[in-house]
């Protein structure tokens, strides 16, 4: 293969580090979303008392 | 509770219909500074690397992920160890929390650990022993999840779940050290800087990647584990209702 | 425990003579793979015989597979998991015993797929020292590790499904050392094989302390 | 010999026994009755040991079921509407099988089948070709060869032709001689009734009050 082109020309690689960095600050970030949806919608099924953190 | 706050951090306002409480939300905002300062080291202020360039900002967020997912996978199996010795609910659900967390993160270090190996090696899979281990990984985790997900009731499932979370640890180590005895046979190359030393701002931003990443980690495992909490109680909630209704079958019969 | 593991060992073994439901179904679908594994990859060019290793222990690893679904499928019986409760067998007992009835399974097959490989894709034996003593482990490992998860599995509606998802990637660290180690053997090269053989004894070692400890509270309310 | 104070088990969330109060002598014969889902079945495997007490008191063979519920199993013997056998071997060798798993010997095996019946011909069929009947009979022969001090018998009548209720009756009164103590549910009432010592009615996952179940309920 000849991507050894690749490894110098620095500009092709910045959409792989954007990609990385939008698949995990994405990722963490929809599952952070998702769960904070999920304990609000459980949390108004269970009185406060069980909630000890609360 | 008004809606606009539910942000992906922001919601960790301790209000009486969530997840959070007062220690999360201080978690939340420290949290959110530490990705900032992560996003302005990493992708900002640190400098490209001599050999790979640009490419070498995908570590910062790569190896900070690598880490957690095997502490991740340690958490499981000190969880599902004392749920097993002292029968305590608590830590099973540290268990399952910190499981599927793991899970994400191993996710997350799959797919930079392509995005990396694109533009350096030209392939984004190659069977580095590295990748090839935490691949092992992510399906050893998702058979656990898988148990976890059974339905069945609290005691089976988490006894079960506890027993293969506990063999997560053994079976880590085997997967790694086989794997790694496979490949070396091959000398394939590792995602690693060639031969040069992190130094200076790359190393700080490494540091700032673990901080933030290991923060989030806690944040999503203390929130993971509230919403696992509050499934538990929900369960829970209508045995006496049920216990007075079943008698009541009896009267009429 | 080992009189009750004896005891479960003979019955199961028993039972898969009465019954011949692996002789019938699961040597046949083992030779059946090895014959596709031929189609799959062109005999004439070599790729075969540099395959068979690998090919071999995935042969023994799926039927294998079926193997344990069916250990674990007699007990689920109607009403036997309950009697095996009520009996006062040791559970740790019970958990050598169907270990040891499914590893004698393991060798009868392996032994009638060596013979297979031998004769269908013409493969010569050398290192006889190392292949038996791999065999002889990956036979451990494979049943220790497939009787605990068998049993993780057992009794739930998605077990058929369960099992080799929970199964294959733990041992794949099996799969690799016993396929290495027989490359080894058959290359001429034994002292490179062993350090599988000791890898997989580890392995072994580690599910049959987890299976005797473990086994009990499985067995419980499923 | 039995003793329970608002037992209550749950399958899954659903509370099949919600507080029963049972006590049984040593020697007695208990009938429980009660219409389909009335929660028999859950206290017949409770008293096993095979379904744990949440609540209440659970007291059986002087075990406490809440600290320990795996002690009496091997001294009690249930006969479930599963058979509990293996289809693929013999009659022969299920009993065997089940009788040295007990911790009894082989002659207790050959006994309890020459009791039920199945030496002979039968004894070398395998289980999976039985009758209904006679995989009952296999049942209460393994049953019978673990000499259990508590019989815990669901729907024991079931399936059986008339020669094979007298043998389980029989086999019943002489194991109350004996020294065991017996409940068992059934729907063959007349037989039953005249079986019993006493009869306790469930409904709703309890003990219903005509049942008298602290003992006072005596009808033979």
């Amino acid at each position: 293969m000849s991507n050894s082109l690749i490894l110098a020309e620095a500009s092709g690689t910045w959409p792989y580090v954007a990609a990385a960095w939008v698949v995990v600050f994405g990722g963490m970030g929809a599952y952070a979303f998702a769960t904070v949806v999920r304990g609000r919608r459980l949390s108004k099924k269970v009185p406060p008392e069980k909630r000890r953190w609360s | 509770m008004t809606t606009e706050t539910a942000g992906p951090f922001g919601a960790s306002d301790s209000g009486p219909t969530s997840t959070g409480s007062r220690t999360t939300m201080i978690l939340g905002v420290v949290t959110l500074v530490a990705l900032g300062v992560l996003v302005l080291f990493g992708l900002i202020l640190s400098p490209a690397d001599e050999n790979q360039g640009d490419a070498v900002r995908i570590m910062y967020v790569h190896v900070p992920s690598a880490t957690l997912s095997y502490v991740g996978c340690f958490l499981t199996a000190i969880g599902s160890a004392v749920f097993l010795w002292r029968k305590s609910r608590w830590w099973d659900l540290v268990a399952y929390a910190s499981a599927e967390v793991a899970a994400l993160f191993t996710a997350f270090t799959l797919v930079t650990g392509m995005l990396w190996g694109r533009p350096t090696w030209g392939v984004f899979w190659v069977w580095d022993a590295r990748l090839t281990s935490e691949a092992m990984l992510m399906l050893l985790l998702l058979g656990y999840l898988a148990v976890r997900g059974i339905a069945a009731d609290y005691g089976v499932r988490a006894k079960r779940a506890a027993i293969v979370g506990l063999l997560l640890v053994p079976n880590v180590f085997i997967v790694r050290q086989s794997v790694q005895w496979w490949r070396t046979l091959h000398q394939t190359p590792t995602l690693s800087l060639s031969g040069a030393e992190i130094q200076g701002l790359m190393l700080f931003s490494l540091f700032t990647g673990f901080i933030a990443i290991t923060l989030s980690f806690i944040w999503m495992v203390i929130h993971r584990f509230r919403v696992a909490w509050l499934e538990e109680q929900v369960d829970a909630e209508g045995l006496d209702t049920a216990i007075a209704e079943r008698r009541a079958e009896g009267v009429v019969s | 425990m080992l009189h009750d593991a004896w005891l479960i060992a003979r019955k199961d073994l028993k039972l898969e003579i009465r019954s011949r439901v692996a002789l019938n179904q699961v040597v046949p679908f083992a030779l059946l793979v090895l014959v596709l594994f031929a189609f799959a990859l062109d005999p004439d060019r070599g790729l075969l015989e540099k395959a068979t290793p690998g090919l071999y222990w995935i042969a023994v690893l799926f039927s294998g597979l079926l193997a344990m679904q069916r250990s674990f499928a007699v007990e689920a019986a109607d009403g036997v998991t309950d009697a095996l409760r009520l009996s006062g067998l040791a559970p740790a007992g019970i958990y050598l015993g169907k270990t040891l009835s499914v590893a004698v399974q393991l060798l009868v097959l392996e032994v009638l797929l060596g013979v297979g490989v031998a004769v269908l894709y013409g493969t010569s034996m050398t290192g006889w020292l190392l292949l038996l003593a791999t065999i002889v482990v990956a036979t451990a490992a494979i049943s220790t590790a497939g009787t605990l998860f068998g049993v993780v599995a057992a009794g739930l509606r998605v077990r058929e499904t369960l099992l080799p998802l929970l199964l294959l990637p733990v041992l794949a660290p099996v799969l690799i050392g016993a396929t290495r180690a027989f490359e080894a053997a058959l290359s001429g090269t034994p002292s490179e094989g062993w350090p599988w053989v000791g890898l997989m004894s580890v392995f072994a070692a580690v599910y049959v302390v987890a299976g005797i400890f473990g086994f009990g509270p499985l067995m419980e309310e499923s | 010999m039995v003793h329970l104070r608002g037992a209550v088990a749950l399958l899954g969330r659903f509370p099949a026994l919600a507080g029963v109060d049972l006590d049984v002598d040593r020697r007695r014969i208990v009938l429980l009755r009660g219409a389909n889902g009335a929660g028999k079945t859950t206290l017949l495997r409770a008293l096993a040991g095979l379904v744990p007490i949440s609540a209440g008191e659970a007291i059986v063979l002087g075990v406490d079921l809440r600290v320990d519920h795996k002690s009496v199993r091997p001294r009690v013997g249930l006969l479930a509407h599963g058979a509990g056998l293996y289809d693929e071997l013999s009659v022969a060798d299920n009993v065997r099988f089940w009788t040295l798993a007990a911790g009894a010997v082989l002659a207790d095996a050959e006994s309890a089948m020459a009791r039920l019946g199945l030496d002979g011909r039968l004894s070398d069929v395998s289980v999976g070709r039985l009758s209904t009947g006679q995989r009952r009979r296999t049942s209460l022969a393994c049953l019978i060869a673990r000499r259990p001090e508590l019989w815990l018998l669901d729907e024991p009548h079931a399936g059986l032709d008339k020669e094979g209720r007298d043998v389980v009756d029989e086999l019943v009164r002489d194991a109350a001689d004996a020294g065991a103590t017996i409940i068992l549910s059934s729907h063959e009432l007349d037989r039953a009734i005249d079986l019993a010592d006493e009869i306790v009615t469930l409904g709703g996952g309890v003990a219903l009050d005509d049942s008298g179940a602290g003992g006072d309920g005596h009808v033979a």
